[in-house]
């Protein structure tokens, strides 16, 4: 992959020395990437191996799959906190996740604290499990494991 | 040329020489070598007295502090050789007796060192025409005086007269300097010559009067005059040498000599005639009583010491009325009184020198001089009775020794005096004939005591500490010598009168002019006249109030011991003691908020009182910016957390809140545009933050304070005042703005620094200096910070100092 | 229009940040307090990037990081605190 | 239950990363944007105490084996020789230096003696701060 | 009013409802009635109305200024990985120094685990 | 341009950090320190010359003029205490070499001396205000460590009270420049001077000028001496030394300078109100001296009642009292010195503090009764020794300007000195002698020499008093022309 | 604004003041760091608030504020800093060797 990556970085700096310009420009630098990314997607199968930037697009992929469970989540939140009186239920559940290392799990922990609603109180000294704090467990327990799970294979797209 | 200035110095360089070779020079050569220096140094001087009798002077000067005036001026003239041959001559005669006296110390070498010191220092008094320069060696006198007193430093009572001797004369000291330096403020001149040139300017002075209580204060002091005489019957405990010397016949003259030598300068007013005479005679009356008291032979000489001393003080008091009048053959009955007073004062030397050698003899002897256990020496001590009886006779004013003739003149100065009517004399001057002739009484009955209790009457052997015996003869040579001058004045007195005397008298009234003869003819017999009357009257009262002694004793209880100066001087000294540390304790309290409070009240009070008293707060809003929204909400904040602070129970929500404060304030830093400042300020309050906590670990929770009502009111009162003054000197700048600042200058950072940002700019090049030495600072509290934690004082290891 | 919506919004952010100060004050549990600072530097770092948009400067976007990584360090630190007693460890027993 | 530090840990390398850079960022942007050696310094020296929290002293002192009172030293050494070096150049103690240099690659660059004066202000700054807390950290 | 008018008006509002929400979070600071769930209102909210807000400044500079701040992408990059963090790290550390769970809360698998596991330790010793 | 006046500061500071490096090397760092201060020596001397030929030396740092960058400025006045500090922490490291525990030599003692000197010697040259803070705080840091260098109880309980008033007056000390700043705008002392002779002395000016009072009498113990006497005799006697020596002597400096160049025009305020402190502190001194049966006591009174005395020649401000002022604050450098080391050596022989556990030491220790002995006189200002001369003019100046109580106050706590020493002599040196000659602790040349030569100094600059009069009297000049400092800085020369 | 800067100063002084009279020594040094922040304050307010861009010469802008105070506002910061670290040292150290964080106990602890 690291070929691949070379390859686009030779054809940008290719695309500069063409447009031969008096100064160094970081947007001419840009486009001539673009135009890398082009045609090194075209090529990568010369090369063997997958296209590099796949696991950007997984990483595009799980910054969406967040950014809607964030919305919806702090909408959950912020209801409960305009509502008249609290009436939440909260509670610790115990999550025992498919990830491995330190990485996998790290990430999965960060979505799921960041997510409004839910928060990694400890990781279990063997690294593989959860303890959750749900700030209404009654209600949301199926919605957070669903979550959990999706998080769970976009993290695996994108680190393994 | 062998200077006087250089004759001062020799004992001082003997002095020096002595610790150095006193290792390989005999004991008994090294009194021997000491010997040398006053002996030579006596004939040095004497060979100037014919020129002196012409009235001629000698003046030498060796640069000291030249840019400020301060020199070793010498000047040599009438008063001063007087002074320098007593000095001189008494001190060969009493380095002979010391041999002998003294040849069993082991520390003997001291002794000589403090002795020429002592000399030099005396030399130096006399000879000083500069009046710094005499403040040294009259220093250098009381320092030496105060190392002999305590010779035997091991015996409490030895240090107890000598701290006495040294407060009481030092202090004394002290006071004259400052006296001089009002002298030298008046007359821009430390040169004694030069100053009784300019005395005419100077008597209306503001200074004119302090300094002349100053300068007496420090004679007075020297010269045992009352009450300042306590300390020197305690300086008794010296070894008599010394007492001979320095405390009878030298040292304690040196308060007369400065009278003498500044009569020039204050005498011809009352204030000066006054204390003079009257405290002369008040020491005088109360010492010659109290001398009658002492059953110690030393202690009685020394209050006869003093007595003495005020009889002369008191002559050159009167003397010192002949200046009122200015010189005209009337005055010149006037100084007549001054005539006896140097008359007096060499008998003095004489006989009370040969006096305390006898006794010193006596007590080297048999090892007491306690009169209840003395008695019949006179057929063992045959000679030492000879010499005793000729000084006591004279003290006693009785003919046929020196002592007669300066009483007499003493008698017809009073009576001279007594008709005066300036000053006040008409109405008092007839009481000092009676004080006079009472005093002499007294003189008389213990001039007595000395020889017949000592010699005659039962002789108690079972008190002694040995058998009674004459001394070697070396011992016996300087009193007899001494004896021997107190017969050969009286035969002669006009030797003495013309040649030495004589020549002083123009030093003392100067304005009289050179070509006046002041010396007086002195007689043996003038007729049966009043003095002479008086003289008998004396003798016949002092021989039935010396029989009937023991009948009226009882009279001195009336003045019991603990109203006495003593008892007053050693109760100031406790006095001062106890009361100094209770008041030190009381604000040294070691408590740090006692320490702060005193800080920040003197802050209160000091720039309050001053703002309040210049007017200097003013205040304006009107130039200030507008505030926003937000603003005011983080002054808000602010102003919570920092309150909240005092409140909160745990430490940790304290810094917590002051981590708030913190934030804040690099919030502000960023309204104020100062984004390198936000930063610092951010980083550093959060690294400051970790260290709390770290620090947190080996420090227990907070507990609540317990201050009483009073000490939280006092707190409160002070902070909100701190605060409050700080803000109104703010205000107060914030309107009084006067010049522009001068930073626009730094807004051209990038031609002259190249640097775009400014601050940084000033930071590591307009004012890179701070940067390094804060950098410094930095590198400092870090290795204070490791050395505090890893070096640590072993446990139960006290150590009280180093090592 | 953009102007009120900006200098409202910073103000918004104050009153946060004074409620979450309030939070500090009162407590209850030292927990409460670490939670109320770390919110409080959160928000700040919305302040300082919408003074930075009122000033129309860029000096202070250091500033946002920075505040943002302090923020982060002062927690962990309290939180240490709380949890152990010593913020920095010789050797962990893990 | 031991406590597993495995999500701060993985957030610190990251997160320690990014200080690091930004430290060295404001350290060389200080001439011109706010920054410079102090700040940078103290940059630098909040990377290290994340760091120590996160960790504990003995790994982060494998992986970064220096004896910072020395570093310290050496930085306030930096800062006071540089004044002396302007002495040797017979300017006056601290005078700073800076001119316009051609340089392959980086092209026109500015090179002033003043960042020497502040790299040692920054290296005493992080020494200074390290010590301190690892003094007091070890005295446990 | 043109095209970068309204974009900047639409930063502005960004801004604007960041303030919004952090607002409301603090509310929830208030009103929730323990630790673990302030914690959701506090750490979380708050960050989702940084996010926001930074997001607007982003975008008005970029838009006003044309100015692309790489520091504010990484500023809130910055937010993101570190706002739970912290929140994780607050919540550990308060379950462990004892601060207890509120009364509504109806489940605790942490509690006994815990104390068991501390159990067993204290027993080995 | 005139770098030399940088490095009697530079030289110890770089010092100071090279020989952090050299931590084991005790032996070294004891050398080089002490080579240090003795080329530092030479140089002031060598410097003290050239301003007589040239007239005031300064040095622009970096280049930049006045007012707009700091730089140093040396009279008479500040040469003569750079050259006193010299001379006299060279001796007293002499002292340090041989009753300094290892442990504290290599917990950086030396580093933290040459840093301390360092301070004081920058805040004597420096011509900027707010160099003059940070000035005081290179000193003070230092300060704190050496104060609590090692750690015992005491140290570390006065340590805390020194520290905190200490850091409360550079609180102080800050603000007031920031009144005077946002007054003035500007911070070059000679500057600042111009500019406030150019509006006159406003009143708000007249409350800063108290502010910078407060600040300086702390620092000197004018008035606000209370930390002084526990925090200078909790440390070993070495280091007692040095703060006796050298830091009070820094706030006094700092007064003068201030009142003499900046805040000169309100005398009937401010130097009013030093008189009565001066007088305060004369008597708040010698009661204390009296007061106790402690050495370290009655040592650290002492500096005090100095306090007071020097002060007293700022108060009347006349020729002649400033001339002594100068030569009084050299010789009490040199003899509270050497008081502090006397006071140290009797503590370290006997293994007490207190008076009335000795008894005849003079029998057991020759020399150091008669040190201790002159050292009694020279304080008490008894001649030739080197405090007369200062005494005789601060008095001279007093009686000139008709502050006749100051006059006697100033004496009288002379005598107070004289007692509370002569206590200490006839207590400890006189009396039976109590300790056998095996029991002697033997005074080892190490310690007795630093001690003789204090003395000879004492004795020599009492004698040799005319060739430092001549810079005294230079010094007094400029500090009472105000407008000779203002020139030299500037103008351009 | 200057005034209210001035006032908020002011009532951080007195805090700071009450703080340093405590028997607690932590109290007594979080009273000396507060102290500083009021100083810092002041000398910003002293240079004058809020005119003028940022002392950055890369704004552009007609005026700057003041950067003196700035700086020396910079440097008083990293001082205090130093000056704080030794400060809690110390303290602790105390508290080590006497077992006391109260001064009212402490002063009561004899001298060697
Ligand atoms: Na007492
Ligand atoms: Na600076």
């Amino acid at each position: 992959m690291p070929a691949q990556f070379l390859t686009n970085l030779f054809i940008a700096f290719l695309w500069m020395l063409l447009n031969d310009e008096d100064e160094l420009r970081f947007s001419t630098f840009f486009a001539g990437y673009l135009v890398g990314i082009i045609i090194v997607f075209i090529m990568h199968r010369f090369f063997g191996t997958q296209f590099y930037l796949r696991r950007f697009f997984a990483l595009l992929k799980l910054i969406l799959i967040f950014i809607r469970e964030l919305s919806s989540s702090s909408v959950f939140v912020i209801k409960h906190i305009v509502k008249k009186e609290v009436t939440i239920k909260p509670g610790i559940f115990y999550y025992k996740t498919e990830l491995r290392g330190e990485w996998e799990v790290s990430l999965l922990a960060l979505l799921l604290t960041l997510t409004p609603g839910s928060v990694v109180m400890e990781v279990t000294p063997e690294g593989d499990a959860f303890y959750v704090h749900a700030m209404d467990i009654a209600e949301s327990r199926e919605n957070l494991l669903r979550s959990l799970a999706k998080f769970e294979r976009a993290i695996m797209e994108v680190l393994r | 040329m062998f200077t006087v200035n250089l004759a001062i110095m020799i004992p001082f360089i003997a002095a020096l020489i002595i610790p150095l070779v006193h290792k390989k020079v005999s004991r008994s050569y090294i009194g021997w070598v000491v010997f040398i220096v006053p002996a030579a140094l006596f004939v040095y001087l004497a060979s100037f007295i014919p020129s002196m009798a012409e009235g001629n002077t000698i003046v030498h000067t060796w640069n000291w502090i030249p840019s400020i005036g301060i020199n070793f001026t010498s000047y040599l003239d009438g008063l001063s050789m007087i002074f320098g041959l007593l000095i001189t001559g008494v001190g060969a005669l009493v380095v002979i007796y010391s041999i002998y006296y003294l040849d069993h110390d082991e520390m003997l070498y001291h002794f000589y060192v403090y002795l020429l010191i002592f000399m030099g220092g005396m030399l130096g008094v006399v000879f000083s025409d500069n009046i710094m320069v005499l403040y040294l060696f009259w220093e250098m006198t009381s320092i030496s005086s105060f190392l002999l007193i305590a010779f035997w430093y091991h015996r409490k009572q030895s240090r107890y007269g000598a701290q006495k001797s040294f407060l009481i004369t030092v202090g004394g000291g002290f006071a004259m300097l400052a006296g001089f330096i009002m002298l030298y403020v008046m007359t821009g001149t430390f040169s004694i010559r030069e100053i009784i040139a300019s005395v005419d300017d100077i008597s209306a002075h503001a200074l004119f009067i302090p300094a002349m209580a100053l300068v007496l204060l420090g004679a007075f002091t020297k010269s045992a005059q009352f009450p300042f005489h306590i300390w020197l019957p305690d300086a008794m405990e010296a070894p008599t040498p010394v007492s001979a010397y320095l405390h009878s016949a030298t040292m304690v003259k040196a308060g007369i000599y400065l009278v003498a030598r500044f009569t020039p300068v204050f005498g011809g007013g009352e204030i000066w005639f006054w204390i003079i005479t009257g405290v002369g005679f008040i020491t005088m009356i109360w010492a010659s009583f109290n001398a009658i008291r002492q059953t110690d032979l030393k202690a009685l000489l020394a209050y006869s010491t003093v007595s003495q001393l005020g009889l002369i003080m008191s002559l050159f008091g009167m003397g010192s009325a002949a200046l009122y009048f200015g010189y005209s053959a009337e005055s010149v009955v006037y100084t007549q009184a001054t005539f006896a007073a140097l008359f007096h004062l060499v008998n003095h030397s004489t006989f009370k020198g040969a006096l305390f050698m006898v006794i010193g003899i006596v007590d080297h002897e048999v090892g007491t001089r306690d009169i209840r256990r003395l008695g019949g020496l006179i057929s063992f001590m045959p000679i030492s009775f000879t010499i005793t009886l000729i000084g006591s006779f004279s003290m006693a004013g009785v003919p046929l020794f020196n002592g007669f003739l300066s009483k007499e003149m003493f008698l017809t100065a009073v009576l001279n005096i007594s008709k005066l009517n300036i000053f006040s004399l008409e109405n008092i001057g007839a009481m000092l004939p009676v004080i006079a002739w009472v005093a002499s009484v007294f003189t008389f009955v213990y001039s007595m005591i000395i020889v017949f209790k000592t010699f005659f009457g039962k002789y108690k052997e079972e008190k002694l500490e040995h058998q009674a015996d004459e001394p070697k003869m070396g011992m016996l040579i300087p009193p007899i010598i001494l004896a021997v001058l107190v017969v050969v004045i009286f035969f002669f007195p006009n030797i003495l009168g013309n040649y030495v005397l004589s020549p002083a008298m123009s030093s003392i009234y100067p304005g009289f002019g050179p070509n006046v003869d002041l010396g007086v003819e002195i007689e043996q017999w003038h007729g049966f006249n009043t003095e002479l009357w008086m003289t008998i009257g004396i003798i016949i009262t002092g021989i039935v109030l010396y029989l009937l002694l023991k009948y009226w004793k009882g009279i001195f209880r009336l003045f019991p011991r603990r109203f006495s100066f003593n008892r007053l001087y050693d109760n100031a000294l406790l006095f001062i003691e106890n009361r100094t540390t209770n008041i030190t304790n009381m604000y040294m309290t070691g408590y740090l908020r006692d320490y702060l409070t005193y800080i920040f009240l003197f802050f209160i009070g000091a720039a309050g009182i001053t703002l309040i008293y210049t007017g200097a707060f003013t205040f304006d809003v009107s130039n200030d910016v507008p505030v926003s929204m937000f603003e005011l909400i983080m002054v808000v904040i602010m102003l919570g957390a920092g309150i909240s602070i005092l409140f909160v129970k745990s430490r940790l929500a304290a810094v917590l809140l002051y981590g708030v404060l913190g934030f804040a304030i690099a919030v502000f830093f960023v309204i104020f545009r100062a984004p390198d400042l936000a930063l610092t300020q951010l980083v550093v309050e959060t690294i400051t933050t970790v260290l709390f906590l770290a620090c947190f670990y080996f420090l227990p929770e907070w507990k609540k304070e317990e201050h009483d009502g009073r000490t939280k009111m006092t707190n409160i009162i002070i902070s909100v005042g701190t605060g409050l003054v700080f803000i109104l000197i703010a205000l107060g700048v914030q309107h009084g703005q006067l010049f522009e600042s001068i930073s626009r200058y730094f807004e051209d950072a990038y031609e002259l620094a190249g640097g775009m940002n400014i601050v940084n700019a000033i930071l590591g090049d307009f004012r890179a200096f701070d940067t390094m030495l804060e950098v410094f600072v930095l590198v400092i509290a870090g290795m204070g910070v490791f050395s505090l934690i890893k070096l640590k004082s072993r446990k139960g290891g006290r150590k009280i100092e180093d090592q | 229009m953009i102007e009120y919506l900006v200098v409202g919004g910073l103000a918004l952010y104050g009153i946060a940040i004074a409620v979450a100060v309030i939070r500090m004050i009162i407590g209850p549990t030292l927990p409460d307090r670490v939670l109320a600072l770390d919110i409080i530097g959160v928000n700040l770092i919305s302040c300082i990037a919408i003074i930075s948009v009122m000033l129309s400067t860029t000096a202070f976007l250091d500033v946002i990081l920075i505040l943002g990584i302090l923020a982060f360090i002062s927690t962990i630190a309290f939180a240490r605190y709380l949890e152990r007693g010593v913020i920095i460890e010789r050797k962990r027993d893990s | 239950m031991k406590i597993n530090d495995v999500i701060l840990h993985a957030v610190t390398k990251i997160v320690v990363f990014i200080i690091l850079t930004l430290a060295i960022y404001l350290f060389l942007s200080g001439h011109h944007s706010p920054g410079g050696g102090f700040v940078g310094g103290l940059v630098l020296a909040s990377a290290f105490v994340l760091l120590y929290l996160a960790f504990d002293i003995e790994t982060v002192q494998k992986g970064i084996p220096f004896d910072f009172k020395l570093v310290a030293a050496l930085g306030a050494f930096i800062a006071a020789a540089s004044g002396l070096g302007a002495v040797f150049f017979g300017a006056s103690f601290l005078s700073q230096a800076f001119d316009y240099f051609d340089l392959p690659i980086l092209g026109q660059t500015e090179l002033a003696t003043v960042t020497v004066f502040e790299a040692g202000v920054a290296l005493a700054v992080v020494g200074t701060v390290v010590t301190i807390i690892l003094s007091i950290s070890e005295d446990v | 009013m043109n095209g970068n008018g309204i974009l900047e008006i639409i930063a502005a509002i960004f801004i604007f409802g960041g303030g919004v929400l952090s607002v409301l979070s603090a509310l929830g600071l208030m009103r929730f009635p323990d630790i673990y769930t302030r914690n959701h209102a506090g750490t979380k909210s708050t960050t989702l109305a940084v996010l926001v807000t930074l997001t607007g400044v982003f975008m008005y500079f970029w838009i006003a200024e044309g100015y692309i701040s790489v520091r504010l992408i990484l500023g809130i990059l910055f937010v993101f990985i570190t706002a739970p963090t912290a929140g994780h790290i607050i919540v550990r550390a308060a379950y462990r120094s004892g601060v207890k769970v509120s009364d509504s809360t109806v489940e605790d698998e942490l509690g006994p685990m815990l104390r068991k596991k501390e159990g067993e330790r204290e027993g080995e010793s | 341009m005139n770098n030399i006046l940088v490095f009697p500061m530079v030289l110890p500071l770089i010092t100071g950090v090279i020989l952090i490096f050299l931590r084991p090397f005790i032996k070294l760092q004891r050398w080089v320190t002490f080579g240090v201060m003795a080329v530092n020596t030479g140089i002031s001397l060598y410097i003290l010359q050239k301003i007589q030929k040239d007239g005031i030396l300064r040095l622009d740092f970096g280049g930049w003029e006045p007012p707009f960058g700091i730089l140093f400025v040396g009279d008479s006045f500040s040469l003569l205490l750079v050259l006193t500090a010299s001379i006299v922490t060279a001796i007293i490291l002499l002292y340090a070499f041989h009753s300094l525990d290892a442990a504290r030599e290599k917990m950086y003692f030396y580093p933290l001396v040459n840093f301390l000197v360092a301070g004081v010697i920058g805040s004597f040259l420096t011509g900027d205000l707010f160099n003059l803070f940070v000035f005081f705080e290179v000193m003070l840091l230092s300060s704190y460590a050496l104060v609590s260098l090692g750690g015992s109880k005491m140290q570390l309980k006065h340590g805390i009270i020194y520290m905190t008033i200490n850091v409360v007056s550079s609180w102080m000390f800050l603000i007031a420049i920031a009144y005077l700043y946002g007054t003035v705008g500007t911070l070059n002392l000679a500057h600042i001077s111009q500019r406030i002779a150019e509006s006159g002395q406003t009143p708000i000016l007249t409350v800063i000028s108290i502010l910078f009072l407060i600040v300086f009498s702390l620092k000197a113990g004018l008035v606000l001496y209370q930390w002084l006497p526990g925090s200078y005799s909790a440390p070993p006697a070495v280091i007692g030394a040095l703060f006796g020596a050298l830091l009070t002597k820094v706030g006094i400096y700092a007064l003068y300078r201030m009142f003499t160049l900046v805040f000169y025009h309100e005398p009937a305020i401010t130097h009013t109100l030093i008189g009565i402190m001066a007088g305060v502190t004369l008597i708040g001194g010698s009661i204390g001296a009296i007061a106790y049966n402690d050495i370290r006591r009655v040592i650290t009174y002492n500096v005090v009642i100095a306090v007071g005395f020097i002060l007293v020649g700022l108060a009347v401000l006349t020729p002649a009292a400033v001339e002594g002022a100068v030569i009084y604050l050299v010789h009490d450098i040199i003899i509270k010195a050497l008081l502090f080391l006397t006071g140290g050596t009797m503590i370290y022989l006997t293994g007490t503090a207190r008076i009335e556990n000795m008894s005849g030491l003079i029998r057991n220790y020759p020399m150091l009764g008669w040190i201790f002995f002159i050292t009694m006189l020279s304080l008490a200002g008894v001649p030739p020794l080197s405090g007369f001369l200062g005494k005789v003019l601060v008095g001279q100046g007093a009686a000139e300007t008709g502050s006749y109580l100051l006059l006697a106050l100033a004496f009288l706590s002379s005598l107070a000195v004289l007692y509370s020493l002569l206590r200490i002599f006839l207590n400890a040196f006189w009396g039976e002698t109590i300790i056998s000659e095996e029991d002697e602790i033997p005074l080892k040349k190490g310690r007795l020499v630093p001690l003789v030569v204090f003395t000879l100094g004492t004795i020599a600059l009492g004698l040799g008093v005319e060739s430092i009069a001549v810079y005294a009297s230079d010094a007094a000049n400029v500090l009472l022309n105000p407008d000779i400092y203002i020139d030299a800085v500037m103008n351009d020369n | 604004m200057e005034t209210i800067i001035i006032i908020l100063a002011g009532v951080l002084v007195s805090v700071a003041t009450y703080l340093v009279l405590s028997k607690n020594l932590i109290r007594v040094i979080l009273g000396t760091s507060i102290f500083s922040h009021a100083a810092h304050l002041l000398i910003m307010t002293m240079g004058g608030l809020k005119e003028g861009s940022s002392p950055l010469l890369g704004e552009e802008a007609a005026t700057y504020t003041d950067a003196l105070p700035q700086a020396l506002i910079l440097t008083a910061i990293v001082i205090s800093f130093g000056v704080t670290s030794f400060f809690l040292v110390i303290a602790y150290r105390a508290y080590q060797e006497t077992n006391t964080d109260n001064l009212d106990i402490l002063r009561g602890i004899k001298d060697e």
